[in-house]
């Protein structure tokens, strides 16, 4: 299966030679290279998937295939980085997740994107950032992960920064850079630690279930915690960082400032998952050798999932209420994980995460390529302009009503089987757990219907041009994607992808899906009744609410915590101190030194005084110290 | 002739007496150095000094090395050359004088560490 | 006695002969002869210099009061070379409308100088040394007052005949004190006899005064800038190189060979006055504004640099130090050629009016830059050999601490001779100095310098020939 | 005569040709045809020495030669090449080669500055060939000069303070190495100063650990090694910008190299009782220089305190004593050379044409002047270690060995060292946000110019090294190995 080079080095290739040519070539020329070679990388990916899945099942287990790997560089001792692919089946569900979400964005931008400056450079990125996800997900061992894990952090700077102008863009790509580096930070300790241990870094040996390997690590302790889980939770921070779980969360609001389809591919379908994917890849180490770290990672998806969606009910920009609503999902995976254990029944929630990632990616790139349609038809991103659309653009308003009931969890679509599985597993693991989910699926439903209810009904607003259905290259993007995630639940996922390779099919319980069903019902109705016409109703509720409202409306303050922490601890307390230290004291020393001579100089020339008598003096003080000098010492 | 000179210096003159004066000499020329105003007096102390380290080459030899005349012979031409640093010094005094009209030794103060200087 | 033996002392005898030849000339000669004067001088004095430049064997005259060792031909060589330069950089100086008539006084007394320092070189009893010295330093007096209607040049050769002589007194004092102990004057006989007992020690003390203060060591220095000030430039140049470079050498076979027994004495002595010297010296020389101060101060620090190669004592200490006395000698002529060349057009000595010289004069300016770098001991120029090698001999001889500091003091030192470089070269001045034609024996004299100070480090054999010979004792 | 003196030879007859140019065109031709001719015959240097090693020559220097200059202080002009100096030199020639055509159009007396540059670039390359203690301080030393030059006549702003505080500085290094050298070559006892023999001889304890601190801080501030960096900002701001692309390039990297060579190979013992000093400075060196860099508002000076921050991290793993560290280190020179020449040569260009360096003065030139912003932006990703580029590969080689030494200390460092990714990436991007993206800031700046041909190439040329070494760091590591494995041995504990 060597071909599967390509799928990497076709983006690569696309992204250098229309970098190169940056504005030599013309916009259209540019747009179809990158969707060309975009399709023929969706395709080599397909038949990837089919490939894998139609040989790799040996005895029941899907094995894992490294049709390739290179050394690249060899430390002493036994730590090398390899660059390699390695096909196993949760990578290659990226590989087709990626790719298609891809190719869509790819499609839907050559309209959306038109007549943008810079146009050519919008393809290059996109092709950076295909390749390193592609690359991330293939990565056959941690460091090659961490290295395409930056490369892909480093298209998302680029994407976001697009519209280099303007400020907030610009300040939005730093913010999302530097926390996400921030995190890296933990990752790559992390990554120190366990290879100091385990003396590889290689997935295959990690994964291997060899103990000995991490009989050092699990010995040592530090604090109270072993040194081994202290470098899966710091792996983890890296993975939070990417995948926005709170605290880390703040950069992905505002990360909306790029380009719409941008926020699809990478916002929501892909790079975001990545933390999610981290875990999973590994998750024989996690739960094996560190539940405890993994409890941890179920607790802090819980609480990211139900914060972000709380916040989504109060936001008005349609692509931020998106993002929240993103960061939720993502808690939903991560809950998924950690509450899962290994092999068979007991990997529910590890199978049900990895389909919730599916799932979402399909539904989330559908929701923000249609929002991304109603803004280019309105020309704003805030729910106040809009109003009313569905009579204006009828395709859209369909799809996006598919998007919402998939998110919702509403049966037959894509979202209620993925999010079922994932509930199911809470439940097994605490009860708890399991409401405080089920609620926050309550809440997903209420704020998507208040998102599409406040688009496409409600009160009409007077439209300076009035908005029209989107062109075709848009709207194909859209049907398709629709199309996956209305059916996408039938996949039978639990055959493909499991904690341990064999194949399982879970017992559906019923009870619980009917009462999920319910809740998300409930949520639509409570939305349908709040927004579907414009009425008083939702102010009073949020003036009743009054303070949990404000608060949540400005997003609990984290931001301004962070700005605080920002600028008075990191610029005021630390970077002005340092420079100042530096100005004054340790260059101020080396100053003094030569103050402090040229004093001396000026205090000493008294001796020097033009009087010959006095010379003679100290000719004759000298002359009888050095006798006494000599005849003493 | 010889033998006065024998009895005169060893019995009634020690050597420690001449190098008495030896050192009388040689500190109050040093002190005249330092503290005479006028150059000449600061010359005729550097005589003094000189002197008296010729009256110690001439003791030492009769005294301690009479077998040879070195010190002596040291003596004599540390006379003469003494006698060519004054005829410089005062020449150079002259000169001084020509120029400054006045042989102090405080007006040669021309010369000297300036007070202000440009630093950094 | 045996005449002949004179015909072996054929340096001092040249150099005598040349002095007699410019005497007559200088009293006999016609108004039109007389302008080849200098010619005629400089001619004959490289004659002499080329006559007397290749070592023979050792050998002694006069009982052993005139000694020879080829170390000799080289230093004495080094000097004659030196003092041609400075005769090629006076040649302007000497032509102008009131020196003209005295310039076979400069020839006579300055050469008459150069004498004395032979005689001091060779000398093998005090008595030859202390003729040597005086006949060296009186005449020297002679010429720091030689502008003799300048309050300056008149009270600079107050000043230094006053010390000089004060510096004898004490210095023949202590002879005094050491004959007294030891009964001889001769130097081998004095080695012979000597015990360090108390008396001689004293004696010592007060007799390196007398050294101390040719050398201008710290405390014995105070003189110096005051002298190099008022003197006439090119005599500022002799003073500090060809005076000094003899006082060094002198320094180094009289410790060595007549007080070697109390070498540990004189080794804690010029341990503090070295410190001192370089210390101070450089203390001094960051403040100075006028050039002729500044090189005064500066030839302190580098005396304490010199005499680093005394307090080891060893032959390679000996060989190292007339290495440094050579480029030395080149480094710091080329920078009084330029000083004497600048004074002469634009009378301006300030270190100040240099401000922007390589604007100007960018060949006067860089021949002094490189002639600083090398005083500072910067690769790839001569100084950085001497100094290292220098600073090598003291190390071998377990000075560690000792060439620490002089090495750390090389950092002030490096500062004030780049602040000349500095001013020359970074800023542009309202008020240059105008554009200078220089005439020929200057820049003959320059070119050797300049050539001196790159090359005389990169080719070895020069310091090998050195080498070879070294102690000669 | 070693063949290897040709690095030298060049740049010397560089200087003699150019005493005789007349015209800016001769001087242009001879300083770009000279440094073509280096960079060429440092690559025909690389493929010599691994031909010669395929071919099976294990000697630990290669085209060894050996001139006797002083016998009497056993001086000889030794040069020599393993893997390790044969990188240094390409990188030096790469940077003296893109430096000078950065001056294409210097103003004032081209003739004069090309010649000093020539004179600095002789004295690098000498350093790095030689094996003798000697000669390499010779040449170490041989740049105060041109130095002190360049900064002073072509530079700016506070020149003259800074220029003279460089120099000082420098020489205050020097100085401590000159006394460690000159106790090496007499404690030692064998009287030698080839430094392939000294590293079999050995010094008692406690001499060894008094002349290692003297090598290691000597060294230490020609390499800008906290506390002694005080130097790095005011120099590299003032210098004309190929001065400071070779400052940071080259001269900083002189201080490492010699750091290894002479202080840590030589002196071992001292080396491991006193690593622990100068892993705390070195450690502390890589943040705080970031953080410093944070607070500056000079494009220079962020450049030239992010170069403190990554030098630091070049002294940190050499104290590390291990093969990867080490690999790490010597990454970091060659990589740290080039992002930061690269740098320099963009800040450079920016400022000819803003003149002005301050942040706040700019805005939005992407916009005008898309090829240097795109340098920049290249520039400001690698330095922040961004795969893919040589930062990263050497940066994360560092961190990997550095975590593998089994000292506490050690490693607590190395996770306090890496915090310096975060850092830097802070104050890259905000430099990059602030001057390249935004609004414009004046009006004036719609009418600059782009880059022009040779800032083009020196762009170029910098770029693609830089991705070489980071796409294929094994071409490098085992050059960097293969110098390595006989100075390891007698290192590792």
């Amino acid at each position: 299966m060597q071909y599967t080079l390509l799928i990497l080095l076709l983006p690569l290739l696309s992204f250098v030679v229309l970098g190169l040519m940056d504005t030599k070539w013309k916009a259209r020329v540019a747009g179809s290279v990158g969707t060309l070679v975009l399709s023929v990388v969706a395709a080599l990916s397909y038949y990837t998937a089919w490939a894998y899945f139609s040989t790799a099942n040996v005895g029941g287990i899907y094995q894992k295939i490294v049709p390739l790997q290179t050394v690249w560089m060899q430390f002493s001792g036994q730590l090398h980085i390899d660059l390699g692919i390695l096909l196993d089946p949760i990578s290659v569900m990226m590989l087709v997740v990626i790719s298609t979400v891809s190719l869509m964005v790819h499609i839907y931008s050559l309209a959306y994107m038109k007549g943008e400056k810079g146009f050519e450079r919008y393809y290059a990125f996109l092709s950076l950032f295909t390749f390193s996800m592609l690359g991330l997900v293939v990565a056959t061992n941690i460091f090659q992960m961490y290295i395409f894990w930056e490369l892909v952090g480093v298209s998302s700077y680029l994407l976001i920064g697009f519209y280099y102008t303007k400020p907030e863009a610009v300040a939005a790509s730093k913010k999302a850079f530097i926390v996400t580096r921030f995190a890296d930070l933990g990752f790559l300790i992390g990554i120190l630690i366990l290879s100091f241990y385990t003396q590889t870094f290689d997935f295959g040996v990690l994964n291997s279930g060899n103990a000995g390997i991490f009989a050092s690590a699990s010995g040592v302790t530090f604090m109270g915690a072993s040194v081994l889980s202290w470098a899966m939770a710091l792996i983890f921070i890296g993975g939070a960082g990417k995948s926005a779980m709170f605290p880390l969360h703040i950069w992905l609001p505002d990360a909306m400032e790029g380009p719409t389809p941008v926020s699809a591919l990478i916002h929501a379908a892909t790079m975001v998952v990545a933390g999610v994917y981290l875990v999973a890849r590994l998750f024989p180490v996690y739960v094996t050798y560190t539940p405890d770290v993994l409890h941890g990672i179920a607790y802090v998806g819980a609480f990211t999932s139900l914060f972000a969606a709380v916040i989504a009910c109060t936001q008005t920009d349609i692509k931020r209420v998106l993002a929240f609503s993103t960061i939720s999902q993502i808690g939903y995976m991560m809950v998924g994980l950690g509450v899962s254990g290994y092999g068979g029944h007991e990997g529910t929630g590890y199978m049900a995460s990895m389909f919730h990632l599916f799932t979402h990616a399909m539904f989330k790139a559908l929701l923000f390529l249609g929002a991304g349609s109603v803004i280019h038809a309105v020309h704003s991103n805030e729910m106040q302009k809009m109003g009313g659309l569905r009579k204006y653009m009828p395709v859209t308003h369909l799809v996006f009503l598919i998007g919402c009931l998939a998110i919702a969890g509403i049966f037959p679509l894509s979202g209620f089987f993925s999010k079922d599985e994932i509930l199911a597993a809470t439940y097994m693991y605490s009860t708890g757990l399991g409401i405080g989910m089920s609620f926050i699926a309550g809440l997903t439903a209420f704020y998507m219907f208040r998102l599409y209810f406040n688009i496409f009904w409600g009160k009409e607003n007077s439209y300076e041009h009035s908005p029209h259905e989107s062109p075709l290259a848009m709207t194909i993007p859209l049907v398709v994607l629709a199309f996956f995630s209305f059916f996408g639940g039938l996949i039978p996922f639990g055959k493909f992808v499991t904690s341990d390779g064999a194949a399982y099919t879970g017992e559906t319980n019923y009870v619980l899906a009917i009462v999920s069903v319910l809740i998300g019902i409930t949520g639509i109705l409570l939305a349908a009744a709040m927004y579907r016409k414009k009425t008083m109703l939702p102010d009073r509720v949020s003036q009743s609410l009054g303070f949990i409202y404000q608060l949540a409306r400005n997003k609990f303050y984290v931001d301004e915590l962070y700005l605080f922490i920002t600028k008075n601890v990191f610029f005021k307390g630390m970077a002005s101190p340092v420079s100042w230290y530096d100005r004054h004291v340790v260059n101020g020393s080396v100053n003094g030194l030569a103050v402090v001579t040229q004093w001396v100089s000026v205090k000493i020339k008294g001796i020097q005084t033009g009087k010959v008598q006095q010379y003679a003096w100290v000719f004759l003080l000298g002359t009888l110290l050095m006798a006494f000098l000599i005849l003493f010492l | 002739m010889g033998s006065i000179l024998e009895n005169f210096t060893s019995g009634i003159i020690p050597m420690e007496a001449y190098i008495f004066v030896s050192f009388i000499m040689f500190f109050s020329g040093i002190y005249g150095f330092l503290s005479r105003k006028s150059l000449l007096m600061v010359l005729i102390s550097i005589e003094l000094i000189l002197n008296s380290a010729d009256i110690n080459f001439a003791v030492f030899n009769r005294y301690l090395y009479p077998e040879h005349f070195e010190g002596f012979f040291f003596a004599m031409f540390t006379i003469a050359i003494s006698a060519c640093e004054t005829a410089v010094a005062i020449a150079i005094v002259i000169n001084i004088y020509r120029n400054l009209n006045n042989v102090e030794v405080d007006s040669l103060d021309e010369l000297k560490e300036p007070e202000a200087s440009d630093e950094k | 006695m045996n005449y002949s033996a004179f015909l072996q002392l054929h340096n001092e005898m040249t150099l005598l002969a040349v002095i007699v030849i410019l005497l007559v000339i200088d009293v006999f000669s016609s108004e039109k002869g007389y302008r080849f004067f200098q010619t005629l001088a400089l001619i004959l004095f490289s004659i002499h210099t080329l006559l007397n430049c290749v070592p023979g064997e050792p050998f002694e005259v006069a009982g052993g009061m005139y000694m020879y060792y080829p170390i000799h031909t080289y230093i004495k060589t080094i000097l004659n070379v030196g003092t041609l330069i400075v005769l090629l950089q006076a040649h302007r100086w000497l032509n102008t409308e009131e020196n003209i008539i005295r310039r076979g006084e400069f020839y006579f007394l300055t050469l008459s100088t150069l004498f004395g320092m032979y005689l001091m070189i060779s000398a093998g009893h005090f008595l030859m040394f202390f003729i040597g010295i005086e006949t060296a330093a009186l005449p020297m007096a002679t010429l720091v007052a030689f502008n003799k209607f300048n309050n300056k040049s008149a009270e600079a050769g107050a000043k230094y005949i006053l010390s000089s002589v004060f510096a004898s007194g004490l210095s023949l004092f202590g002879l005094s004190l050491v004959y007294g102990a030891t009964g001889s004057l001769y130097f081998d006989d004095i080695a012979k006899i000597m015990t360090a007992s108390q008396i001689e020690l004293i004696g010592f003390a007060f007799f390196a005064v007398g050294l101390f203060f040719k050398i201008s060591l710290v405390p014995f220095h105070l003189w110096t800038p005051d002298v190099y000030e008022g003197a006439p430039t090119s005599i500022t140049a002799y003073l500090s190189v060809i005076s000094k470079g003899t006082a060094v050498f002198v320094v180094f076979t009289i410790f060595v060979k007549v007080f070697g027994v109390m070498i540990a004495q004189w080794q804690i002595l010029l341990y503090i006055i070295i410190v001192l010297s370089i210390t101070v010296a450089n203390l001094f020389a960051i403040r100075q504004q006028n050039i002729k101060r500044f090189l005064a101060f500066s030839s302190i620090s580098q005396a304490g640099y010199i005499m680093l190669g005394v307090i080891s004592g060893t032959a390679l200490g000996m060989s190292s130090l007339v290495y440094y006395v050579l480029v030395y000698m080149f480094s710091n002529l080329a920078v009084f050629g330029v000083v004497t060349i600048i004074e002469n057009h634009a009378d301006k000595t300030s270190i100040r009016d240099y401000t922007g010289l390589y604007y100007t004069n960018p060949k006067l300016s860089i021949v002094m830059a490189l002639a600083l770098f090398s005083l500072a001991g910067i690769p790839p120029f001569s100084g950085f050999f001497s100094k290292y090698f220098i600073f090598s001999a003291a190390f071998k001889e377990g000075f560690y601490v000792l060439v620490f500091i002089a090495l750390a003091n090389t950092v002030v030192s490096l500062y004030f001779y780049l602040k000349v470089v500095k001013i020359m070269f970074f800023n542009q001045s309202e008020n240059p100095i105008e554009r200078i034609s220089t005439d020929i024996p200057s820049k003959i004299s320059l070119i050797i310098c300049t050539l001196a100070i790159v090359f005389v480090g990169l080719v070895s054999s020069i310091f090998e020939q050195i080498s070879v010979l070294g102690f000669g004792i | 005569m070693s063949p290897l003196l040709i690095f030298v030879l060049i740049p010397l007859l560089m200087m003699i040709a150019l005493f005789f140019t007349n015209n800016r065109k001769q001087v242009n031709l001879i300083s770009l045809s000279g440094s073509l001719l280096l960079l060429l015959s440092a690559i025909a240097l690389v493929v010599l020495f691994w031909r010669e090693r395929t071919a099976g020559n294990t000697a630990q220097m290669l085209f060894a030669a050996d001139t006797v200059w002083y016998r009497e202080f056993n001086i000889h002009i030794a040069t020599g090449v393993d893997g390790i100096s044969v990188l240094m030199v390409l990188l030096s020639a790469i940077i003296v080669f893109t430096a000078s055509l950065v001056s294409w159009r210097i103003e004032s007396m081209p003739k004069e500055f090309y010649t000093w540059f020539s004179f600095l670039a002789a004295g690098a390359f000498g350093f790095f060939i030689s094996i003798d203690l000697f000669t390499m301080f010779f040449f170490l030393e041989m740049s105060v000069v041109p130095k002190f030059l360049l900064i002073g006549v072509w530079g700016s702003g506070r020149k003259d303070y800074s220029a003279m505080k460089l120099v000082l500085m420098l020489m205050g290094g020097s100085v401590l190495v000159l006394t460690g050298i000159l106790g090496i070559y007499y404690l030692t006892g064998a009287e030698t100063l080839n430094i392939v023999e000294l590293a079999h001889k050995n010094i008692e304890q406690p001499a060894q650990s008094i002349l290692f601190a003297l090598l290691f801080t000597g060294f230490g501030i020609i390499g800008a090694l906290f506390p002694f960096h005080v130097w790095v900002p005011d120099g590299h701001s003032s210098a004309p910008t190929s001065v400071s692309m070779f400052l940071s390039g080259i001269s900083m990297k002189l201080g490492a190299y010699g750091a290894f060579r002479v202080a840590i190979c030589l002196l071992p013992e001292g080396a491991h009782q006193l690593a622990w000093i100068f892993l705390i400075l070195s450690g502390f060196s890589v943040v705080y220089g970031a953080f410093a860099a944070l607070g500056q508002s000079d494009l220079k000076y962020i450049n030239a305190y992010a170069s403190i921050s990554h030098c630091g991290l070049m002294f940190f793993a050499f104290l590390i004593f291990n093969e990867t560290a080490l690999t790490g280190a010597f990454l970091q020179m060659i990589s740290h050379g080039l992002i930061t020449a690269l740098f320099f040569a963009c800040i450079g260009m920016i400022y000819s044409r803003t003149h002005t360096r301050l942040v706040s003065e700019m805005g939005g030139l992407m916009k005008v002047m898309p090829f240097i912003g795109v340098g920049f932006i290249i520039a400001g990703l690698a330095s922040l270690g961004l795969p893919g580029f040589s930062g990263f590969v050497a940066e994360m080689t560092i961190f990997i060995g550095a975590f593998q030494n089994s000292g506490e200390l050690q490693r607590w460092f190395t996770i306090f060292a890496t915090a310096s990714i975060v850092i830097t990436a802070v104050y890259i991007l905000r430099v990059v946000g602030k001057v390249l993206y935004g609004k414009q800031e004046h009006q004036a700046y719609d009418s600059l110019a782009d880059a022009y041909w040779w800032e083009r190439v020196t762009m170029i040329t910098l770029i693609a090294a830089v991705v070489l070494v980071g796409t294929m760091p094994s071409w490098f590591s085992n050059m960097i190995q293969d110098g390595l494995a006989p100075l390891v041995a007698g290192l590792v504990k």
